[in-house]
């Protein structure tokens, strides 16, 4: 349970950073909070030659509302977000998913940045930021990019990213009016990942989904929108039937995999479950 | 852990099963692959570097190809070992012929174990799945370079004999069709059996390593088309890319895992 | 490989050692400095017996490399009481029954530390959510809870008092 | 061991007589709500909820546990472990790893078959590798072992040792491993994977009484393989000095007198001349109880090179390796008579032992003392099978905090008697009423041939169900499901059997199983009192000191109490299965008593009376009738070093070898309320109460702390944890990932109580309570997730019950969610 040897670099820039990155490309790995890659290289199934650390680097660690959008620096760490008025009042999708990844003492230490980057389906970020419809920023040696959150979940632990690029920022829209979101996780115990979860932001006009995005956690093999369930609700009026029948889409459009936390079947109920809970609760909290 | 699926081809029959049945297209298209070699009558050693996210893993592959029945099906039996665990699997892989394409189904029984599989049972299916798309997405990918090529070659070459004694021996071709009869033709030495591979390698026309130079995609670049293809609504359902298998997708299940 | 310089102060007092980078910060805490009331328990960041304060927040310190914790100040379980006077917490754990084998008892106090330098009243839930990174498996809980209750109305009336 | 069969429950010698006859002091007593309390304060015997005394050391993170045994020139072992679950080895390549720096020797089953040291003993006499010079038996098994001068360094050889496998096809489950078609010890001189059979019970009384019952019922259930998972792993500082040859061993030891003579024994090492320093222990739960090979071979490591030698196991390790618990697959039938009264038990068992039998239980209970399965209802006819087979799995057996396989008897019974009671129709609470062994029949023999000492079972349940208001809730399940509200209630009155044991019928590897005291009183009044068992949680430092002090006098603060070290402490078997204070605490008792006795004898010297005309009040000798004219046991112990009577041996000292005449027998009733999440199948425990009677207490805040932690470990088997190997036998469950231990926002708020029914045979009245709420919370928690359920048609689901079950069942009932 001792990690392998690596060179070691903390660059104080992101610039430093894209730079060693573009140097030794395939051999290096960004450690950002390391509450995933760490354990991995503990165990030898990760073995990086080169690290390239980020907690030196200052400035990347912002959470503000600047303009129409939040900003999240990509090593903001979680506690930040559960810490955060702002996010606790106007982000109410992203404060229930702060609350609910991995444990408080992780929590320290992961970065929402790490999160997003790892494309892990089973993060709960990847959800979140899908239903958010964030933006995904990104710093390589030519300089500074954009992502649409669509286009940056490839397969499993396969993102979008330049091999030479690093993920600075993440700008998910403010909240407008008739806006709501919630995330709902289900999980055996503290600490685990999702058996399934689902993230959904919508807005409202009355009692009409004028627009409803809906990610998915840990049912996939790639972070993925429930676009059919989505479908289902856009232009139309929120009732028992449209919400049921949106979380039947969900259930059938999710593709998980059986594991110790459930076989398929379930997971696929459980998806349906979750999706009608989160719409729900989404709904209610448009009207707040 | 059951594996299955099916994959549909851009390309005809003959040339996919030429594509599974040659180690080198094999290690080419297989995220990892490294210079899978002839052992015996049908059988392959190799070696596969899997990169799951942070988590690399090098696994020693011994394949043995039975029952095989040109140019429809055959049984893949796979044992691969390495530090993170091992891998056994059987699977059957069948070709179908769906007009100028080729339906590929596969089913077979993966079993992994070792640290893999203790430390990261959460993503042994998924992970195999992962690989085995990036596998079939790769194949494809081949496929449809071999194909342009060839008939650029067929094009350039039909009015005019080809100057090369190598391309000499190859009947010209005129559709992608051709390697199957191309094959019947070939001289009768061609066996089935020990060589079956290398032969086709060394005598078939859509084998000419030296001319046909094949650049695989990255691994991100497969996993855009596979995130692509899953989003696609266009594709239909039954032919989406569900599940592992025939050689990368045994291969494939090694590659697991991982924690938080 | 690389080898570093690295300071830490843990404690208050300042360590300064020359480790391989892939050094875990709890093996720096335990190994290189001695103290040893940090504990390792699980490797995965799942029990939390490591748990230390890192610039005031708590973390698990096998899933930290020392050169990240570089020039950062750390808590350890040695540092909370004040020469021979107990921190709250290791009172109300002392006096509320919250421990039995000890083993997990520094990283769950640490815990506790940081979950009421946040929030000085917490509730039962916020108790038991707060402590959900680390696993004891003597105390069933309660008097674990009931010993955070006990530090938490000491502290309170310590900093009313001042 | 060769396979035999059958062999009747050596227990079933008639012991009645002779425990029936066992003289009590006190005599027995009825049952109490109030802890008897006979000290002042400053004295803090027996019922003071007295602070412990090892806490300030824990605080302050200045506990020393094994691997905080940091010595000069240390070096570090870490092992290579087998990929397959069955395999033979055909080469270890450790010639890269040797020529890394710092890397000092690789050890393989070659090497320890050089001094014969390759298989060793397990505690039922069967055998195991310690590293294998043929082949592998189980994921995870040790393969060769490297010594390095860093633990880094260790770790990075390990990844270079080169192991050529032949992989053999497993067998994994138990019913197949019943067909023998796969033989997992083909050392054996009989190729099959049975271990052994073993019966208890009267089998034609039982077949009668079936023939002849109204109602029967039949259930399969499997208590699943789990792992007691203390937070500290094993490990072991081994120290052997060239020059004296002494061989000085830290080690995470329940047990170290035991382990030391099993060291000697196999080593051939001289017993004087091994140490074993069990130090602090970061939980034991039976967990470190069985000698596991990275003992052995960090102590032969040690011994060969000269140097000491860390070994700690990471947590991967200790979950895929070391020894499980449970794991019994079991077959019950009750049977009960027109008037709902139980007639007749019948259990057919297969234990999987994996791949050797090294259950830790006594050596003449193969199956332990599983026989108690007629548990806490009055019956006469029972009969238990008990099949035993070699699967490809780690071996063990161990306690996971329990006496023994008591847990699945007790699970198996109460979830048969729920079943039962909700097949009559009848309230599961008056259904036990009814069949409860009553509180005038004690002592008790069962049909199984136990002698239970004392018990109240009515007066527990009663209190139990006022407390959870047990008619309220059951109202409001009625309403509840009108409303399509899912909530359970179940009820668990289990009956423990702890304090091996009588030395007649108990022994580990022919050791027999008393447990041992020595206490001196220095000059001023201050003691040192040593133990042969061995704290790794239960706060003996305290409680000892209490009973010193309940007996002598003396203030529990000025009793030091010391365990674990071989070369000073008296021997005893250890401390596991509840045992410590029915056998080591009534050795302090009668230690403490002896010591009174002599006590007694130097105040009528200083007094100048007759030793008849003395009389003990709480911490002195007074003259009878002049309370004025007294010596405290301070001023006598002043005197036994400095004016102790002509012809006496100076000093006050005593030391004590308890012998129990019979194993105590604590019980409880816990009611669990459940409510279910229909949309997920998530059970929450809504409330638990649990009344326990551990008969008189020495320390009530202790007494509580165990049992909220026995039944957040019985919560955990109930719902959470389960070691699950795939079907080549690879762990699938090899970090806290995936085998889930509870945490505090999974483990409610307990409500506990008690009531006290001594026990008459102990010195003290006590029974020992560690272990009773593991055992008893797991049904308590099942019965009310099936309660919940059973008017859909569910009779039972085997633990954990998963919300996946659960949503299974509510599924097949048409059950939406």
């Amino acid at each position: 349970m001792i990690p392998g040897e690596f060179e070691y670099h903390a660059p104080s820039s992101v610039q430093d950073a894209v730079a060693l990155l573009a140097k030794h490309r395939d051999e290096a790995k960004i450690l950002a909070g390391g509450q995933s890659l760490i354990p991995a290289m503990r165990f030898r199934l990760a073995a990086p030659e080169i690290l390239i650390d980020l907690n030196g680097i200052g400035g990347l660690d912002q959470l503000e509302e600047q303009g129409s959008e939040l900003c999240i620096g990509a090593m903001t760490r979680e506690s930040a977000l559960e810490e955060s008025d702002l996010v606790q009042k106007r982000y109410p999708l992203l404060a229930d998913a702060a609350a609910v990844i991995a444990d408080p003492v992780v929590r320290n230490m992961a970065t929402v940045g790490g999160n997003v980057a790892h494309a892990d389906p089973a993060n709960d970020h990847p959800a979140v930021m899908l239903a958010y419809g964030a933006t995904v920023y990104a710093e390589g040696p030519k300089g500074k990019r954009s992502i649409a959150i669509d286009d940056f979940f490839l397969d499993l632990f396969e993102n979008a990213l330049e091999i030479d690029e690093i993920l600075t920022e993440l700008r998910i829209p403010a909240p407008t009016k008739g806006s709501g979101g919630a995330y709902m996780k289900l999980e055996r115990k503290v600490g685990d990942y999702a058996i399934s979860g689902v993230a959904v932001q919508l807005v409202m006009d009355g009692s009409t989904c004028k627009d409803v995005r809906i990610g998915l956690t840990n049912v996939s093999p790639a972070p993925m929108r429930a676009k059919n369930a989505e479908q289902e609700l856009i232009g139309k009026a929120v009732d028992a039937a449209a919400i049921a029948a949106a979380a039947k889409a969900a259930a059938g459009e999710c593709d998980p995999s059986a594991d110790l936390r459930g076989g398929v079947d379930y997971k696929r109920d459980m998806t349906r479950v979750l999706t009608e809970r989160a719409l729900v609760r989404a709904v209610e909290r448009s009207k707040e | 852990m059951d594996i299955g699926g099916e994959y549909l081809f851009d390309a005809p029959q003959q040339y996919v099963w030429d594509a599974l049945r040659d180690p080198k297209v094999l290690t080419t298209v297989m995220p990892g692959g490294e210079g899978f070699e002839e052992t015996g009558s049908n059988e392959y050693v190799g070696i596969l570097n899997i990169k799951v996210g942070p988590v690399r893993g090098k696994f020693k592959g011994e394949i043995k190809l039975q029952d095989i029945q040109e140019p429809d099906s055959y049984t893949m039996v796979v044992d691969g070992k390495g530090a993170p665990g091992f891998v056994k699997a059987t699977g059957n892989v069948k070709l179908e012929a769906r007009d100028r394409q080729t339906l590929l189904q596969y089913s077979g029984k993966a079993q992994v174990g070792g640290k893999i599989a203790s430390v990261g049972q959460r993503l042994m299916d998924t992970s195999a799945r992962s690989i085995i798309r990036q596998s079939l997405e790769g194949l494809n990918d081949y496929l449809q370079k071999k194909l342009a090529y060839d008939s650029e070659q067929s094009a350039a070459a039909a009015p005019p004999q080809a100057a090369s004694e190598a391309e000499a021996k190859a009947p010209p071709e005129t559709e992608a069709k051709a390697p199957a009869t191309e094959d019947a033709a070939a001289p009768a030495s061609a066996q089935r059996g020990a060589a079956d591979a290398k032969d086709a390698a060394e005598k078939a026309p859509e084998a000419k390593p030296a001319d046909f130079q094949y650049t695989p995609p990255s691994q991100a670049e497969l996993a855009r088309r596979v995130a692509q293809d899953v989003a696609a609504e266009m594709i239909p359902k039954p032919v989406r890319i569900t599940l592992l298998i025939g050689f990368g997708a045994v291969l494939g299940a090694l590659a697991c895992w991982l924690l938080r | 490989m690389s080898r570093h310089q690295v300071s830490i102060t843990i404690n208050g007092k300042a360590y300064t050692r020359e480790v391989d980078a892939r050094t875990l910060l709890v093996h720096f805490i335990r190994e290189e400095v001695g103290l040893t009331g940090t504990h390792i328990g699980c490797d995965t960041t799942s029990c939390g017996a490591c748990t230390v304060l890192l610039d005031g927040k708590s973390v698990k310190s096998c899933t930290v490399f020392a050169v990240t914790a570089n020039g950062k100040e750390l808590l350890t379980v040695e540092g909370l009481a004040q020469g021979k006077e107990l921190h709250p917490i290791q009172e109300g754990f002392w006096e509320k029954h919250g421990l039995q084998c000890g083993y997990c008892t520094p990283g769950m106090m640490i815990s506790a530390k940081h979950l009421l330098d946040r929030n000085a009243n917490p509730t039962e839930a916020q108790i038991r959510e707060g402590l959900s990174g680390n696993l004891c498996r003597c105390t069933g809980y309660n008097n674990i809870v009931e010993a955070v209750q006990y530090a938490a109305e000491k502290m309170r009336s310590d900093s009313g008092a001042e | 061991m060769t396979y035999h069969r059958p062999d009747k429950d050596h227990h079933l010698e008639d012991r009645f007589e002779e425990h029936s006859a066992v003289p009590h002091d006190p005599p027995i007593e009825a049952t109490s709500d109030e802890v008897r309390v006979r000290t002042p304060d400053n004295i803090s015997g027996m019922g003071h909820r007295m602070k412990r005394k090892e806490d300030p050391r824990f605080i302050r993170g200045m506990g020393r546990y094994v691997d905080d045994v940091k010595l000069p020139d240390m070096l570090h072992m870490d092992i290579v472990r087998s990929p397959y679950a069955h395999a033979r080895i055909k080469e270890i390549d450790a010639s890269a790893a040797l020529e890394m720096p710092g890397v000092v020797a690789v050890i393989t089953g070659k090497d320890l078959e050089a001094h014969k040291l390759h298989w060793m003993p397990t505690l039922m006499n069967d055998t195991q590798m310690v590293l294998p010079t043929d082949k592998v038996v189980y994921y995870a098994q040790e393969v060769c072992a490297v010594i390095a001068t860093d633990r880094y360094i260790a770790a990075d050889a390990i990844e270079q040792i080169m192991v050529d496998y032949e992989p053999l096809d497993p067998v994994v489950d138990p019913f197949e491993a019943l067909e023998d078609k796969v033989i997992v010890r083909d050392d054996k001189e009989l190729k099959t994977n049975r271990i052994w059979h073993w019966e208890a019970g009267d089998k034609a009384a039982t077949d009668e009484a079936f023939k002849n019952a109204a109602h029967v019922v039949k259930q399969s259930m499997h208590i699943p393989r789990i792992h007691v998972s203390s937070i500290e792993t094993c490990g072991m500082v081994a120290n052997y000095n060239v020059a004296t040859e002494k061989m000085q061993l830290y080690m995470t030891s329940q047990a170290p007198h035991a382990h030391r003579t099993v060291f000697s024994m196999v080593s051939g090492i001289p017993e004087q001349k091994i140490q074993i320093i069990s130090p602090d222990i970061g939980g034991g739960f039976g967990g470190k109880v069985p000698v596991y090979p990275g003992y052995v071979i960090c102590a032969v490591a040690s011994l060969l090179i000269g140097k000491p030698v860390k070994w700690i196991e990471d947590r991967s390790e200790n979950l895929q390796a070391d020894s499980f618990a449970r794991d019994y697959h079991i077959t019950a039938e009750l049977a009960a008579d027109a008037d709902g009264k139980i007639v007749g038990l019948r259990v057919d068992t297969l234990a999987d032992n994996g791949c050797a039998d090294a259950a830790a239980n006594p050596s003449k209970f193969p199956a332990g003392l599983y026989s108690i399965c007629t548990g806490s209802y009055d019956f006469k006819a029972a009969h238990v099978n008990v099949d035993a087979v070699y699967t490809n799995k780690p071996p063990g057996g161990v306690a996971y905090r329990c006496s023994f396989r008591v847990t699945e008897a007790v699970h198996m019974i109460e979830r048969m008697v729920d079943i039962m009671a909700h097949d009559l129709k009848v309230d599961p609470a008056e259904f036990r009423k009814k069949n409860f062994i009553k509180a005038e029949d004690f002592p008790y023999k069962s049909p199984t041939g136990w002698v239970y000492d004392s018990g109240n079972y009515h007066a527990a349940l009663q209190k139990a169900l006022d407390q959870i208001d047990y008619d309220g809730l059951r109202k409001e399940q009625e309403e509840a499901r009108k409303q399509g509200r899912l909530m359970g209630i179940g009820i668990s009155s289990f009956t423990e059997v702890v304090g091996a044991g009588p030395s007649r019928d108990y022994d580990i590897l022919g050791i027999k199983m008393f447990d041992s005291a020595e206490i001196r009183i220095h000059p001023t009044g201050k003691a040192i009192a040593r133990f042969g068992t061995k704290s790794q949680g239960q706060g003996h430092e305290t409680t000892y000191a209490q009973i010193v002090a309940e007996e002598l006098g003396l203030p529990a603060s000025d009793v030091e109490v010391e365990e674990g070290d071989t070369d000073t402490a008296p021997y005893g078997l250890g401390t596991y299965a509840s045992r410590s204070t029915p056998t080591a605490g009534a050795a302090g008792a009668l230690a403490a008593r002896k010591i009174r006795a002599k006590a007694k004898k130097i105040a009528a010297y200083l007094l100048e009376v007759g030793e008849d005309d003395l009389e003990w009040n709480t911490d002195r000798f007074q003259v009878k009738g002049s309370p004025d004219q007294s010596k405290t046991i301070q001023e006598i112990a002043f005197a036994a070093y400095t004016n102790h009577p002509p012809g006496m041996e100076a000093g006050l000292e005593a030391i004590d070898y308890y012998d129990p005449p019979n194993l105590t027998f604590p019980f409880g009733s816990y009611v669990c309320v459940v409510d279910i999440d229909t949309g997920t199948g998530m059970i929450k425990v809504r409330r638990f109460v649990a009344i326990d009677d551990c008969g008189h207490i020495i320390n009530p805040m202790i007494v509580e702390g165990q049992v909220h932690g026995g039944l957040t470990m019985g919560l955990a088997p109930a719902l959470f944890e389960q070691i699950v190997y795939d079907e080549n036998g690879t762990c699938l469950t090899g970090t806290f990932s995936d085998y889930l231990l509870p945490t505090a926002v999974e483990s409610p708020k307990w409500e506990t109580g008690h009531t006290i029914t001594p026990s008459p045979h102990h010195p003290l009245g006590a029974k020992g309570v560690g272990e009773s709420p593991t055992v008893g919370a797991p049904p308590a928690i099942a019965n009310a997730v099936v309660d919940a359920l059973w008017h859909l048609g569910v009779r039972h689901l085997d633990i954990p019950i998963t919300p996946q079950k659960v949503w299974k069942a509510l599924r097949d009932a048409g059950i939406q969610g």
